[in-house]
C-alpha cells in the first residue's frame, strides 16, 4: 500500500493510519471497483486463475509474517496447508461436519501444529530450524497418506462445496467474491497485527533476538506467537483450498509447493505484506504466462513436450535473478517506481558518495 | 505429434469462451502431458490424438469431426480440477478423459458428475467406482484393474509353481498400490500360499537392498508386485543382486516390452491385458503405420493403451449418433461393446452396472534366454467381472 | 625522502556512502621506521589502518578522497589480499589467528601467501626458524591448536604469521590490548628486534602511548578523524600536551581525556595562571 | 550379515553425498540445497559419455568426474560468487533457485524418464558374493570404496596440502585469510568443485545401481538429516551422521515398518537437535552464524 511522503506527521495517531492521503483513498477505491467488477467480464479461466491467486495470497501472507517479519525460516509450509486440508477432509468424511465447524477446526489444528513446531525455534536458528520444520512436512504427509490408505480413499478425499442456508457455493463468480473477501480480511488482519505490540516484537526478534530480549521483548512469546498465528492462517488457507477444489489429497502438497511459497515471499520482497500479495500474484501466474508466451511466439510447437521443464527452469532462473539483482523484490521495484512518479520531474539525488 | 496436441490445447485455451461443438464432437482430455508421470500418460494421449487425426481425415464419425481438447495437468490435482471445469464450462466437452496420476481423480470426478458428463479413465488406474455397481458416469478402459489383477497374478503363480509357494509382496508407498497389495495378501492364503513378507517402499529410495533382504530372508520363493514400474523392477533387480533365486510376477505397464528385453531374466514375469507388439497382429501393423506417418515421439510399443481409449471413444460416439449430448452419450456408454481387434483378449464390454469390462482378459509374458526373445507364457485367460 | 615507503595523503573514508569516518588524514612512514599512531577510542586510528590494508571494503566503506601510496603505487580501495601481496601485513585487533588451525599451520598460511608477495626489503626470506628466533615460545607450541593459546602467545603467533607473508610494512592494531605489562614489554622488545633484523617498517596503532613512543621513531596523534599532532617520538614523549593527554596522572588512573579537553585545559591554565 | 552389508552400502552412499554439503558449508557457510541436483548432473554426464561418445566405463567415469568438477567451479563462479557479503539465508535461497533451474534444465536436456547409464557405458553390475549368503552389487562395493577413498583423501588433503590448509583458513576466517594474502575465490571455488565432484560420483554410482530419473534429487534432500545430525561443519561428523541415519533407516525398515523409513531420519534429527542444536560434532558457535 502506498505510503505518503513529503510531509511531517504531527501526531502519533497518524503513525497508525493505514491510508494516509486522499489520493490513496481514490486509488484504493479504484482498485476495489476493478476487483469487484472483474467477474462481469472475465472468462471462467481468468476467474479460476484469480481464485488460485486469492488462495495463494492467504498462504503467502502467512509465510511472510513468519519468515519475512519475524525472521523464522520455515520449510513446512506445504505440510501446514496439507494439515488444514486434511482436517477438513477427515471431518467432512467422518462426521459430515459443515464448513463452520471445519474451518475453525483446521485453524485450531494449524495453531497447535505451529505451537509444536515453534518450540524448536526457541533452541534452533536459521537453517537448523528450517530443516526441523521440513520434518513437519514429512510427518503430516505420512499421517495423511496413512489415513487415505486405511480408509480406502486411494484417489483422494472428496469434499462437498460448503452450504450456506441451503445455498451451495459452487459458481466460480461466487467463489471469486468469497475468496476476495477472505483476502481482504486476512490482509487487514496482517497489517493491523504488524502495527500492534506483537508485530513490533516480531520485527525486533528478527533483527536480533538477544537485543530484543534485553529491550524487554519476550523472545519466547514473540517466536511462538509468530509460529502459531502463521500456522493457523496457513492451515485455514489449506482448508479453504480443499473446499475450493472439492477434494483433499496429500499429493497436492509436495515440497515444491513449499518452495513456491518461499519464492512468493522472496520475489515479493521479504518484510512487506504488499510483497506477499505481489509475490503470490507473480508466482501463481508465472506458469500460465510462460505457456502463453510460448504460444504467442510460436515456440509452443517446437517445445511441446517440454513445457513443464521449461516452466521449471525459468521459474528457477527468475527466482535466482530476483535474489541476485533485486533482493527487495517486487515490493522494492514498486516503491522505486512510485517514488519516481511521485517525485517527477524532480529526480531524487542520492546522498553524497552514493550511487 | 505431441506438439500438435499441445498446440491445439493452447489455441483452445486462448479462445476463451468460444463455443465449440457446433458441428463436431468435443472430447476433453486432462492428462499428464509433461511433469511427473508423463512418461506413462503422455503416450496414451498421443495415441488418442493420432487415432482421431486419422478418423477426421477419413471424414470423422457420423459425418462430424472429433475435436480433441487436450490440457496438460502435469499430474497436479489442482490444475486437473481447473482444467476439467474449463473443459466442461467453457469448451462444452461431451466427455472428459483422464490420463494422469490417481491424485487427480477426485477433483475431476467432482466436476464431471456435477456437469453430468461421462469421465473416461484411460491409461491410469481404474477407480473403484467403475466396478460393479458402477457410478453411471465413470468409465475405464485401462488395462489394469484392482483386485482382478491380483487374482490373475495369484492364479498364475498357482498354476506355474511346482513347489509350495512362499509369497512376498512389494508395493510403492502410495495409497493405490498399497491397497491392492493388501488385497493380494488377503487372497494369498485362500490360494494355498503362505504370505511371508510385504514391503511397502517409499518412492524415492536410494537403496532397495534392505527391502529386498527382508523379502529374501523371509524365505519367499515367489514375489508379486503391483506398483508403478520403478518399484517393481527395482525390487526385482535388488532381489537378484542379493542372490535371490525365486521368481517374480509384476504388472506389465506400457514400457514392459522394452524393459523385459533390457533385464533379460527368465524368472521375471509380467502380466497385462494388452498384446505385446512382438506378436505382430494386424492391429499392431496399423498402429505402427499410423505412428510412422504421424511422426510419433514415443516408441510404438507404448501406444496400445491409448489406442484402446480411442477405440472406446470412437465406438461410443458412433453409437450416439448426431446430434450428441452428454446424457445421450452416457446412456450409450452404459451398454456398449468395444471391439479391440486383438489388442485385448476380447471386447471391452460395459453394462449398466459394470463400467470396467464384463470379462477381464490377461496374458503373461517373460524373457526366454534360450530363444533370446520375449515369449508368451499363457494364452488369454479371462475372469468374469461381477 | 627517497626511502619513503608509505604515504597517506589527504585521505577521506566514508562508511555506507553516508558516514564520514576520517577526513584529510596525512601520514608517512619511511623504510625501516617504527611509526606509531595514537589517539583515543573512536579517533579514527583503526579506520586509517584498515584503509591502508584494504579492509574497509569489507565493511561497506570506501576511500573517497586522497591517495594511499605504498612503494610508489596508489593502493586506495584495493582488495585486502592484493594489499597483502603487495607487502602490507596486518595484525588486527580481533581475528588474530585461525583458531582451528595449529600454530604451525597458522605460520605456514603466511608462508604460502608470501611466495607471491614482495620480499622484505633487503632481508632474506623468512622461514619458520626465523620466526622461532624472535619468538622461541612458539616453537614449543608448534603442534598446538591456536584456539588454545594465551593472549600473549596469540599476539606472537599473529605477528609471526604476518611476518611470514614477507611484508615490507607491518601494521599492528592495539599491540597491548588486554595483555599483561610484562608481555607487552616482551612484545615491544621483539618488534624492535624484528625491525633491526629485517628492516621492516612497522606502523603501530596504540592507546598505550608510553609503550608505543618508547619503541617508535616517529608518532602521529589523531583526534576526531584528523591528525592533530605529529613529531619525533622523543619530542612527542616530552611534549606537554601528550604528557597531559596520555601519560599524566589522569591517564594512569584510567581516565583518558580527549586531546581537545587537554588543549582547553592548557589554554585556561595559561590565561588564569 | 546381509543386513550389515546393506547398512554399510547405504551409510557409505549417505556419507559420500554428505561430504559435499559439509565442504561447501565449511568453506563458505552456505548450506547448499542444490546438491541433489548436482548429483543428478553427474549421473547424466556419465550417461552422456556413454550415449554420445561411446566411452568404456573407466574413461567415462573419469571424464564425467572432471566435468562435474567444472560444473561445481562454474556454479561458484557464475552464481555463488555474487552472494559474498549477503546474508546466509539469501545464499541458501539462491541454492534452492539454482536447484530448480538445474532440474528444469536437466529435464530439457535429458528428458525426465528413467534411464540407465550402466547400459550406456556398457558397464556390468554383477552381484558379488561376499561369503556366506551375503551378496551385494558391484556398484555398492564401489560406493563403499569411494566413500573410504574420498574421506581418506579429504582428510589428507585438509591436513597436509597447501590448498587444504588454505580452505580451512578461509572457512574459519575469510578476513584473516585475506590479511595473509589468500584471495577467497580460489578456495571457495575449489570447495564447490570438490563438492560437485564427490556428489557427482555418488550420483553416478547410484545410477549404475538403480538408473537415473528425477527422484535422485530427493535422495539428495534426504541426506540433510545426515549432515545436521553430524554437525554442518564437520567431516568426521558426516561419517557418524551417515552411520546413525542409515542405521535408523535400516532398523525402521527391518524392525518397525518400511513406511517409517522415510520419516525416521527426520525423527532422529529432531531428537538430536533438541539435545545438541549444533549436531553431534558441529561447532557450537556455528549456530549463531546461521
Amino acid at each position: 500500500m502506498a505510503r505518503a511522503s513529503g510531509y511531517l506527521k504531527t501526531g502519533y495517531g497518524q503513525q497508525l493510519v493505514l491510508v494516509e492521503t486522499r489520493m490513496q483513498w481514490m486509488l484504493l477505491a479504484l482498485l476495489a471497483a476493478a476487483l469487484l467488477a472483474l467477474p462481469l467480464f472475465a472468462s471462467f479461466f481468468l476467474l479460476d486463475l484469480a481464485g488460485q491467486i486469492f488462495l495463494a495470497v492467504i498462504g503467502a501472507v502467512a509465510l511472510m509474517l513468519l519468515t519475512g517479519i519475524a525472521g523464522q525460516v520455515s520449510l513446512g509450509h506445504a505440510g501446514l496447508l496439507a494439515a488444514g486440508a486434511l482436517v477438513t477432509g477427515i471431518l467432512t468424511q467422518e462426521a459430515g461436519a459443515p464448513f463452520w465447524i471445519t474451518l475453525p477446526a483446521a485453524t485450531i489444528a494449524g495453531a497447535l501444529l505451529g505451537l509444536l513446531f515453534g518450540l524448536p525455534s526457541l533452541r534452533l536458528k536459521g537453517l537448523y530450524l528450517g530443516i526441523s520444520t521440513l520434518a513437519l512436512h514429512f510427518i503430516v504427509v505420512f499421517l495423511g497418506q496413512e489415513y487415505e490408505t486405511i480408509r480406502g480413499f486411494s484417489t483422494g478425499i472428496s469434499v462437498h462445496p460448503p452450504r450456506i442456508f441451503g445455498w451451495e457455493l459452487y459458481d466460480p463468480a461466487a467463489w471469486y467474491y468469497v475468496l476476495l473477501a477472505f483476502d481482504v480480511v486476512v490482509v487487514l488482519f496482517a497489517l493491523n497485527l504488524l502495527r500492534s505490540r506483537t508485530g513490533r516484537a516480531w520485527r525486533a526478534v528478527h533483527e536480533r533476538d538477544v537485543v530484543a530480549e534485553a529491550l524487554g521483548v519476550s523472545v519466547f512469546r514473540a517466536k511462538l506467537s509468530a509460529f502459531v498465528i502463521s500456522s493457523a492462517l496457513t492451515a485455514l488457507a489449506g482448508a479453504v483450498f480443499s473446499y475450493y477444489r472439492g477434494f483433499v489429497s496429500v499429493e497436492a502438497f509436495s515440497l515444491f509447493v513449499t518452495i513456491q511459497y518461499v519464492a512468493m515471499v522472496i520475489i515479493g520482497g521479504l518484510g512487506s505484506i504488499l510483497g506477499a500479495i505481489l509475490g503470490a500474484i507473480f508466482v501463481t501466474m508465472f506458469p500460465y504466462a510462460i505457456e502463453a508466451a510460448l504460444e504467442t511466439t510460436g515456440l509452443a510447437a517446437a517445445l511441446a513436450g517440454y513445457v513443464f521443464a521449461i516452466n521449471y527452469a525459468l521459474f528457477g532462473l527468475v527466482m535466482l535473478a530476483f535474489l541476485l539483482f533485486e533482493p527487495d523484490g517486487l515490493a522494492g521495484i514498486w516503491r522505486r517506481l512510485r517514488d519516481y512518479f511521485f517525485l517527477w520531474p524532480f529526480r531524487k539525488t542520492p546522498l553524497a558518495g552514493g550511487e | 505429434m505431441l506438439k500438435k496436441l499441445l498446440l491445439t490445447g493452447a489455441v483452445m485455451a486462448s479462445m476463451a469462451g468460444t463455443a465449440l461443438g457446433q458441428d463436431s464432437y468435443v472430447v476433453g482430455i486432462s492428462g499428464a502431458l509433461t511433469g511427473p508421470g508423463a512418461g506413462t500418460y503422455a503416450p496414451v494421449i498421443e495415441a488418442v490424438r493420432m487415432y482421431f487425426d486419422k478418423v477426421n481425415k477419413a471424414g470423422g464419425i457420423n459425418g462430424h469431426k472429433v475435436d480433441l481438447v487436450a490440457l496438460d495437468n502435469q499430474s497436479n490435482p489442482s490444475k486437473a480440477a481447473a482444467d476439467t471445469k474449463r473443459l466442461l464450462l467453457q469448451d462444452n466437452a461431451l466427455i472428459i478423459v483422464n490420463s494422469s496420476l490417481s491424485s487427480t481423480y477426485e477433483p475431476m470426478i467432482n466436476e464431471t458428475n456435477r456437469a453430468g458428463a461421462p469421465l473416461l479413465f484411460g491409461g491410469s488406474v481404474c477407480p473403484t467406482q467403475v466396478f460393479p455397481k458402477a457410478d453411471p458416469l465413470l468409465f475405464c478402459t485401462t488395462s489394469f484393474g484392482a483386485h482382478y489383477d491380483s487374482n490373475m497374478a495369484l492364479a498364475f503363480i498357482k498354476q506355474a509353481a511346482k513347489e509350495d509357494v512362499m509369497i512376498g509382496f512389494s508395493a510403492m508407498a502410495i495409497p493405490v498400490s498399497r491397497g491392492e497389495i493388501d488385497y493380494a495378501e488377503e487372497q494369498a492364503p485362500k490360494m494355498g500360499f503362505k504370505p511371508v513378507a510385504k514391503e511397502i517402499i517409499p518412492p524415492p529410495t536410494a537403496n532397495y537392498g534392505p527391502h529386498a533382504v527382508k523379502i529374501k530372508d523371509a524365505g519367499a520363493n515367489w514375489v508379486y508386485s503391483w506398483a508403478p514400474w520403478v518399484t517393481q523392477i527395482k525390487t526385482f533387480e535388488a532381489l537378484r543382486t542379493q542372490g535371490w533365486g525365486g521368481k517374480m510376477i509384476a504388472f506389465g505397464h506400457i514400457n514392459a516390452e522394452d524393459e523385459l528385453a533390457r533385464v533379460k531374466d527368465d524368472g521375471f514375469y509380467v502380466f497385462g491385458a494388452n498384446a505385446l507388439f512382438q506378436e505382430g497382429l494386424p492391429i499392431h501393423k496399423e498402429i505402427e503405420e499410423t505412428a510412422k506417418a504421424a511422426g510419433a515421439t514415443f516408441p510404438v510399443t507404448q501406444l496400445a493403451e491409448g489406442w484402446v481409449v480411442a477405440m472406446a471413444l470412437d465406438a461410443a460416439l458412433t453409437k450416439t449418433g448426431w446430434p450428441a449430448s452428454r446424457e445421450k452419450l452416457a446412456a450409450v456408454m452404459n451398454d456398449l461393446e468395444i471391439d479391440t481387434k486383438g489388442l485385448r483378449g476380447g471386447p471391452v464390454k460395459w453394462t449398466a452396472d459394470n463400467h470396467f469390462r464384463t470379462d477381464a482378459f490377461y496374458r503373461v509374458y517373460r524373457w526366454d534366454s534360450a530363444k533370446n526373445a520375449i515369449v508368451s507364457e499363457s494364452d488369454w485367460v479371462s475372469f468374469p467381472v461381477n | 625522502m627517497s626511502d619513503l615507503l608509505l604515504s597517506v595523503e589527504q585521505v577521506e573514508v566514508v562508511y555506507h556512502d553516508v558516514v564520514t569516518a576520517v577526513q584529510g588524514v596525512n601520514l608517512t612512514a619511511r623504510a625501516g621506521q617504527i611509526v606509531c599512531l595514537l589517539g583515543s577510542n573512536g579517533a579514527g586510528k583503526t579506520t586509517t589502518l584498515r584503509a591502508i590494508s584494504g579492509f574497509i571494503g569489507l565493511d561497506h566503506a570506501r576511500v573517497t578522497g586522497g591517495r594511499i601510496v605504498f612503494a610508489g603505487e596508489d593502493i586506495a580501495n584495493a582488495a585486502p589480499h592484493i594489499c597483502a601481496r603487495a607487502g602490507i601485513a596486518l595484525v588486527a585487533e580481533r581475528d588474530k589467528v585461525f583458531e582451528q588451525l595449529s600454530v604451525r599451520e597458522n605460520l605456514e598460511i603466511g608462508m604460502v601467501a608470501g611466495k607471491t608477495g614482495s620480499q622484505a626489503a633487503g632481508g632474506d626470506r623468512l622461514d619458520l626458524k626465523g620466526i622461532y628466533r624472535f619468538f622461541p615460545e612458539l616453537e614449543r607450541l608448534t603442534g598446538r591448536q591456536a584456539g588454545f593459546l594465551s593472549g600473549g602467545e596469540r599476539q606472537m603467533l599473529a605477528i609471526g604469521s604476518a611476518l611470514l607473508t614477507s611484508p615490507r610494512l607491518l601494521l599492528i592494531d592495539e599491540l597491548s590490548l588486554g595483555l599483561a605489562p610484562v608481555v607487552v614489554e616482551r612484545l615491544a622488545a621483539a618488534l624492535t628486534d624484528i625491525r633491526d633484523a629485517l628492516g621492516i617498517t612497522i606502523l603501530l596503532v596504540e592507546q598505550n602511548a608510553n609503550i608505543a613512543l618508547s619503541i617508535a621513531d616517529y608518532g602521529f596523534v589523531m583526534e576526531n578523524g584528523r591528525i592533530v599532532l605529529d613529531g619525533d617520538a622523543g619530542r612527542l614523549l616530552a611534549h606537554g600536551d601528550i604528557q597531559e593527554f596520555y601519560l599524566g596522572q589522569g591517564a594512569a588512573a584510567g581516565e583518558r581525556r580527549s586531546y581537545r579537553a587537554v588543549k582547553q585545559y592548557a589554554r585556561k591554565r595559561r590565561w588564569y595562571g | 550379515m546381509q543386513l550389515l552389508a546393506n547398512y554399510l552400502t547405504l551409510a557409505a552412499l549417505y556419507a559420500l553425498i554428505a561430504c559435499g554439503y559439509v565442504l561447501v558449508y565449511r568453506v563458505s557457510r552456505v548450506l547448499t540445497l542444490a546438491h541433489g541436483e548436482v548429483m543428478m548432473v553427474g549421473a547424466y554426464l556419465l550417461l552422456t559419455m556413454g550415449t554420445l561418445f561411446h566411452l568404456p566405463p573407466l574413461p567415462a567415469f573419469i571424464a564425467a568426474l572432471l566435468m562435474s568438477l567444472v560444473v561445481g567451479l562454474a556454479i561458484y563462479w557464475m552464481v555463488m560468487r555474487r552472494m559474498a557479503g549477503e546474508t546466509v539465508f539469501a545464499a541458501v535461497l539462491v541454492t534452492i533457485a539454482l536447484g530448480i533451474l538445474l532440474r528444469g534444465a536437466m529435464a530439457l536436456v535429458w528428458t525426465p524418464r528413467l534411464q540407465y547409464p550402466a547400459e550406456a557405458i556398457a558397464m556390468e553390475n554383477p552381484s558379488v558374493a561376499l561369503g556366506g549368503s551375503v551378496a551385494v552389487s558391484q556398484a555398492s562395493l564401489l560406493i563403499i570404496a569411494s566413500a573410504v577413498l574420498v574421506y581418506g583423501g579429504l582428510f589428507l588433503f585438509f591436513r597436509h596440502t597447501t590448498w587444504g590448509v588454505r580452505m580451512r583458513a578461509v572457512g574459519e576466517n575469510p578476513r584473516l585469510a585475506a590479511q595473509r594474502g589468500i584471495a577467497p575465490h580460489g578456495p571457495l571455488a575449489l570447495a564447490w568443485g570438490i563438492a560437485a565432484l564427490t556428489g557427482g560420483l555418488a550420483g553416478m554410482l547410484l545410477s549404475i545401481d538403480t538408473g537415473i530419473d528425477e527422484a535422485m534429487a530427493i535422495i539428495g534432500l534426504k541426506t540433510f538429516p545426515v549432515v545436521l545430525v553430524g554437525g554442518l561443519d564437520s567431516l568426521s561428523g558426516a561419517i557418524i551422521g551417515a552411520l546413525v541415519v542409515a542405521g535408523a533407516e535400516i532398523l525402521a525398515i527391518y524392525y518397525v515398518d518400511p513406511l517409517v523409513a522415510d520419516v525416521a531420519p527426520f525423527l532422529v534429527l529432531l531428537a538430536i537437535l533438541m539435545v545438541r542444536p549444533w549436531g553431534l560434532f558441529g561447532t557450537r558457535e556455528e549456530l549463531d552464524r546461521v
